[in-house]
């Protein structure tokens, strides 16, 4: 019961209180954010820049991660790859949160808008997430706001019918019964009574989906489907260099631990803020 | 008896069983199965009944968060049912409701301040802010609060707490009936004795009709006024409380009143 | 059970059609003409235009649509532009390495994850579970391709343990031993799906051990591991089955990465490349055969569903 | 000695920073052929108790800080958690507060209510199954024979009550603790199931452990009542002795808040503030700040459980001096 009454507010010092696995990664991120606003200043070398004489170079001064098989630097390239990874996450986050929580939102509030969209929803869903977002590139030209506008996209389906799912729970609390009884009208009960009830679930699903949403980016610049094959991105330097991954092994190396790192540390964030969210919502949360 | 201030005849609410749904569309659950009672201004009506008897569904029906499939009700000489979301609004104000649960009731993100001051900025009865935290803090003083608590979020309060706010939410619109779903049944002993305490007070004060939803036939006789005992989604039985009592008349009423359990009344009290 | 059932079917039928509506309707957005791809640089736009009729593209989209799906309904999905010969059987013949991927990676999966997950939950709060749980989200951060590549760099290439590529048939020589070439892949593609069914194994049980009946059960003296299997992880399994539709859709996206790494003649690398070759009748018929196959993951999903918790099927 | 003795039970719950007493120096006992009613309002430490002779308390969570609990003259909390396990189910049973959820929604309640006896006994599961029939024949189970094979759901409240006492009855334990059996139910239900509970006693023998917040269901049912407030027994007596002369403010209180069924009052004489939380420490005694006979010495020191007449305990420093 004691439970039960607790706010549900996520606050930083509950998040991370013993686990310090997560603290680490939230600091992690904090390094990547960092890396990516100050790129242009902290990169040692233009990430375009060309080089045949130090073509395949191995890590150790002065290219930090040896450079590709063009000469670029490696380490410069990964410093703006950050940059290309937090535009795609927050990017396609924001599209997959406001999309497809309004669509999920409105949907299970108003019942029979809700038959139409979730109808339309399941259609979406029918497809799996990278396939649909591959037939979606297809249509498009390869660009970053493409690529971010399909992975949201993609990710706004999933987010719906999550959304679908707490407002059809929270819809039904007595506390909305005795708004309506006060007399609000739809839109605050919606956006004052259900919306702000929702946050914190709704934050714990962003970081999932900014995770979900690097992996799927990776997987469309391997395929050659994703940003245009000149942005430095840690998905393009990966796909650009696999034929030389026999030859000069390290090449590889960085940008993958990047990724990895990057996505390990905000679903390692998720997961501590998941636990510390109100029990009814939890099983609604896709994520690891 | 005086013109009703509330006029309930025939009412019935069947649900779709949605086990059934797909082949037999007539197939329902019969909540309401024709209820008719009445009550004066300033009179506490109990419906009591045990779970499942229909009972909320009556109130729910007439605070309009549930539909009726049938019936008249009418409302200070309006018919209610048959009114637009629209056409409501104006009476909305003069029928509140005080929940059963404390700790689900109030908006866990909303402070009690806001929580009491919505309902007087969509009825109009204050024009600003400082004129609604005055109403608020008087409100709150009545159900024997202090403006401490304005800032304060719901988790912070006890159950009793809890409910003293669900109460002065319901009362500081000044409505003219009150249904009160089992407003005590999740309380202590000893807090629900506070807690019908100050109902008690508070309508006697206001002179606010009540209808009293509960399935505690003592707590029953304590509140009201006159009591209709439901089963199976119809009234059953209607009469003055010490009447009822006293000399049941229906199998079903007779049968309740032997199951409850008394206490020894001791020789000290 | 039986109206439930039918209740499933039902929801299924439309739900296939919107989906082939809408990828028909994609795959005409696409920007290009069919005719002018199948022709070649050397088309005159007569031919082009010949070709266009003849394949009926110059009628409005719905007639289209209708046509197609009329075949489709006939077993009929159109020729390949690129093979030139039926749909079909360009996806039958990718058919056998794809199944065998993903019977191989299910198992892995079944054999990883299941045991995992139930260790992680009934240690939880341990080191145990911690380790278990940090790796299980590790594995699930990994870009499959990614993790495809350096298995390749150290097993196939460094050790010469496994093929680093491709997939003969079982039916050609070296029958069932075939079957190591998708060791590699199936493991890659195990991994993250694998965690991710160490979490939900983890957390649904968790979720059941919360549960007043399993308090009901300790009252009865049975014995921990009693507990665990017979009271908590049998009615974990209903929420592990629920999302059991989902594990196979990432399961399928990543297939789709996994046979482009190891090139692996599946349906999944059929899809990039047909979509790089610009092979529209081969791309939706192969989008509609998986979407099929999802949906009826599913609806076998439900089922079990409701076979696993009779409070489902038994109103 | 009598089947079951608590001596000094002390159990503490984990609070923010450090472990916060809930049950202090509690002691009772209760023996065959009887039934101990354990009343007070939530929070006052009665369902723990019942959960720490049990042995079902979470470790992690709230621990026995002190006591003993002796059941046929061993002492529980002393034994390894294998022999706990072989008394539990067998030698002692419990019921509890929630039928909807107490049962296993997966299994059919044929199966549920022989697992205990699968466990503790050895049969052919012919004689499991003819088992089963006879218990919920025993606990009035219309059309038993088809309702073995009934999932919880399929049910009714009252009904499942009456499967989680055949299913506690199955082993014939010399001790039910019961938690809370019929606030789920209705009145009517309730009354039924509390008959069948003593009906089943007359003829077993059993001892039963009612913890209840109900004032009346104690009254009906059992032969001694122990009344707690904030984790101790502030006053124990036989059923007629307790309610023939409340010696202690609080039962005076606790009585005076409920409505009368068979007569009608104006106000209601209830007690002032409420239950203190957990977190709060209190010296002297933990009802002075909400008790109207309050003296500077109530404040300060811990009253001492007094002994008055037979059997009748009461902590209060003015027991027997005052006019409740």
């Amino acid at each position: 019961m004691i439970d039960a009454i607790k706010n549900r507010a996520i606050s930083i010092r509950r998040v991370f209180a013993g686990r310090k696995v997560a603290a680490l990664g939230a600091i992690w991120l904090c390094i990547v954010l960092v890396a990516a606003v100050f790129a242009p200043w902290v990169a040692p070398f233009d990430p375009l820049e060309i080089d045949p004489v130090a073509r395949l170079t191995e890590p150790g001064a002065p290219y930090l991660f040896g450079t590709d098989h063009f000469g670029r630097d490696t380490f410069s390239r990964a410093l703006h790859g950050a940059r290309m990874a937090i535009l795609i996450g927050v990017g396609s986050v924001l599209i997959a949160l406001i999309l497809g929580g309004l669509v999920g939102m409105l949907s299970a509030y108003f019942t029979k808008l809700g038959h139409v969209l979730m109808r339309a929803v399941d259609v979406l869903m029918a497809f799996p997430a990278l396939l649909l977002a591959l037939v979606l590139m297809t249509l498009l030209e390869r660009s970053v706001a493409n690529t971010i506008i399909v992975i949201g996209l993609v990710y706004a389906a999933t987010t719906s019918r999550i959304l679908f799912g707490m407002t059809l729970k929270l819809k039904n609390d007595v506390f909305i019964d005795a708004a309506r009884c006060s007399g609000a009208g739809h839109f605050s009960l919606l956006f004052r009574h259900i919306l702000p009830n929702l946050l914190s679930p709704l934050l714990v699903q962003a970081t999932f989906i900014f995770a979900f949403a690097q992996l799927q980016a990776a997987a469309l610049d391997f395929l050659g489907l994703g940003l245009p094959p000149e942005v430095p991105s840690w998905g393009n330097m990966l796909s650009e260099e696999r034929i030389y991954i026999t030859r000069a092994p390290w090449l590889l190396l960085f940008p993958g631990l990047l990724i990895i790192f990057s996505v390990f540390s905000v679903n390692l964030v998720g997961d501590a803020m998941r636990d510390s969210l109100d029990p009814r919502f939890k099983d609604d949360i896709a994520g690891v | 008896m005086s013109e009703p201030l509330l006029d309930v005849q025939g009412l019935k609410v069947y649900f779709s069983n949605p086990a059934t749904r797909l082949f037999s569309a007539h197939d329902a659950i019969k909540a309401v199965d024709g209820v008719s009672f009445q009550i004066a201004p300033g009179e506490v009506l109990s419906l009591v009944g045990e779970s499942g008897c229909g009972k909320t569904t009556v109130g729910r029906v007439l605070t309009r968060l549930e539909k009726a499939t049938a019936g008249r009700v009418s409302f200070s000489g309006h018919d209610m049912l048959d009114m637009s979301q629209h056409e409501f609004r104006p009476l909305r104000r003069h029928i509140q409701m005080i929940f059963q649960d404390p700790f689900a009731s109030l908006n866990p993100r909303l402070t009690i301040e806001q929580t009491l001051q919505e309902p007087l900025m969509i009825h109009k009865l204050a024009h600003n802010r400082a004129e609604a935290r005055r109403l608020v803090v008087d409100m709150l003083e009545k159900v024997g609060m202090g403006a401490d608590v304005l800032g304060r979020f719901p988790h912070e309060f006890s159950g009793g707490q809890r409910q003293r706010i669900g109460i002065a939410r319901a009362m500081i619109v000044k409505p003219q009936l009150i249904i009160a779903d089992e407003p005590v049944s999740a309380l202590d002993v000893s807090i629900q004795a506070q807690v019908l305490n100050l109902l008690k007070r508070l309508q006697a004060e206001s002179g606010v009709a009540m209808l009293f939803i509960s399935h505690d036939l003592a707590v029953v006789r304590h509140i009201s006024n006159r009591i209709a005992v439901m089963h199976e989604g119809r009234i059953v039985e209607l009469a003055q409380k010490t009447r009822l009592f006293e000399q049941p008349e229906h199998d079903y009423t007779q049968r309740l009143l032997k199951a409850i359990p008394r206490i020894p009344t001791s020789l000290g009290a | 059970m039986l109206s439930y059932f039918i209740k499933r079917v039902l929801a299924f039928i439309p739900t296939l059609i919107a989906a082939s509506m809408l990828i028909f309707l994609f795959i005409h957005l696409i920007p290009g003409d069919p005719a002018a791809v199948l022709l070649g640089d050397t088309a005159t736009p007569e031919d082009i235009a010949a070709l266009t009729r003849e394949l009926g593209l110059d009628e409005p989209i719905w007639r289209q649509y209708i046509h197609w799906f009329g075949g489709v309904i006939q077993g009929d999905l159109g020729q390949s532009l690129f093979f030139k010969t039926p749909v079909l059987s360009v996806i039958a013949d990718g058919a056998e390495t794809s199944l065998l991927l993903a019977l191989m990676t299910m198992t892995w999966i079944v054999i990883f994850g299941v045991p995992i997950g139930i260790l992680s939950a009934t240690h939880h709060g341990t080191w145990i579970d911690q380790l278990t749980s940090g790796f299980a989200i590790f594995f699930a951060s990994i870009p499959t391709f990614w993790l495809g590549l350096y298995l390749i760099l150290f097993f196939a290439v460094g050790l010469g343990w496994f093929p680093s590529s491709g997939f003969p048939s079982i039916s050609d020589d070296g029958g069932w031993r075939n079957l190591r070439y998708l060791l590699l892949p199936s493991l890659t593609l195990a991994a993250p799906n694998a965690a991710l069914i160490i979490r939900l194994v983890r957390s649904s049980m968790l979720d059941v051990a919360k549960e007043d009946h399993v308090r009901t059960a300790k009252a009865k003296g049975l014995s921990p591991a009693k507990i665990a299997i017979k009271h908590v992880f049998r009615n974990a399994l209903i929420a592990v089955a629920a999302a059991f539709g989902f594990t196979f859709a990432a399961l399928i996206s990543e297939a789709v990465v996994t046979e482009t790494v190891f090139s692996l003649p599946g349906v999944g690398r059929l899809v990039v490349q047909s979509i790089l070759r610009r092979d529209y009748p081969v791309i939706q018929g192969v989008i509609l055969i998986i979407v099929l196959l999802y949906l009826s993951i599913n609806l076998i999903v439900d089922l079990a569903y409701g076979w696993l918790d009779p409070r489902v099927s038994l109103q | 000695m009598a089947l079951l003795e608590v001596e000094n039970l002390e159990i503490a719950v984990a609070g923010q920073s450090e472990w916060l007493p809930v049950v202090e120096d509690c002691s009772f006992s209760v023996d065959n052929n009887q039934t101990l009613g354990i009343v007070g309002e939530s929070g006052c430490g009665k369902s723990l108790t019942a959960m720490a002779i049990m042995g079902l308390l979470e470790q992690s969570q709230v621990n026995i800080t002190n006591g003993k609990i002796w059941l046929d003259g061993e002492n529980l909390l002393d034994m390894s958690a294998g022999d706990r396990r072989r008394i539990m189910g067998d030698t002692m049973s419990m019921i509890f507060q929630e039928p909807m959820t107490s049962l296993n929604p997966v299994y059919r309640i044929g199966d549920q209510i022989v697992e205990a006896l699968r466990q503790h006994r050895k049969m052919t599961s012919a004689e499991y199954r003819t088992r089963a029939l006879q218990l919920l024949e025993m606990v009035n189970i219309p059309d038993f024979q088809q309702r073995i094979n009934s999932y919880p759901h399929q049910l009714s409240g009252g009904q499942r009550q009456r499967v989680m006492i055949a299913m506690a009855l199955s082993c014939d334990p010399k001790l039910l603790i019961a938690d809370e059996p019929t606030t789920a139910l209705d009145v009517t239900v309730q009354n039924e199931v509390l008959e069948l509970m003593l009906d089943l006693q007359r003829r077993t023998g059993t001892a039963i452990i009612l913890i209840s917040h109900d004032m009346g269901v104690i009254a009906q049912t059992c032969d001694e009542v122990a009344v707690m407030y904030r984790g101790r027994i502030i006053e124990s007596s036989t059923t007629a002795g307790l309610f023939a002369n409340v010696l202690h403010p609080y039962t005076r209180g606790l009585l005076n808040s409920i409505p009368a069924i068979d007569s009608e009052t104006e106000w209601l004489d209830a007690i002032p503030g409420r239950v203190p939380m957990l977190e709060e420490k209190l010296s002297g005694c933990a009802f002075h700040p909400r008790c109207s006979y309050s003296q500077p010495k109530c404040a300060d020191t811990l009253p001492a459980a007094l002994s008055i007449g037979e059997s009748h305990l009461v902590r209060c420093h003015f027991a027997g001096e005052l006019e409740l």
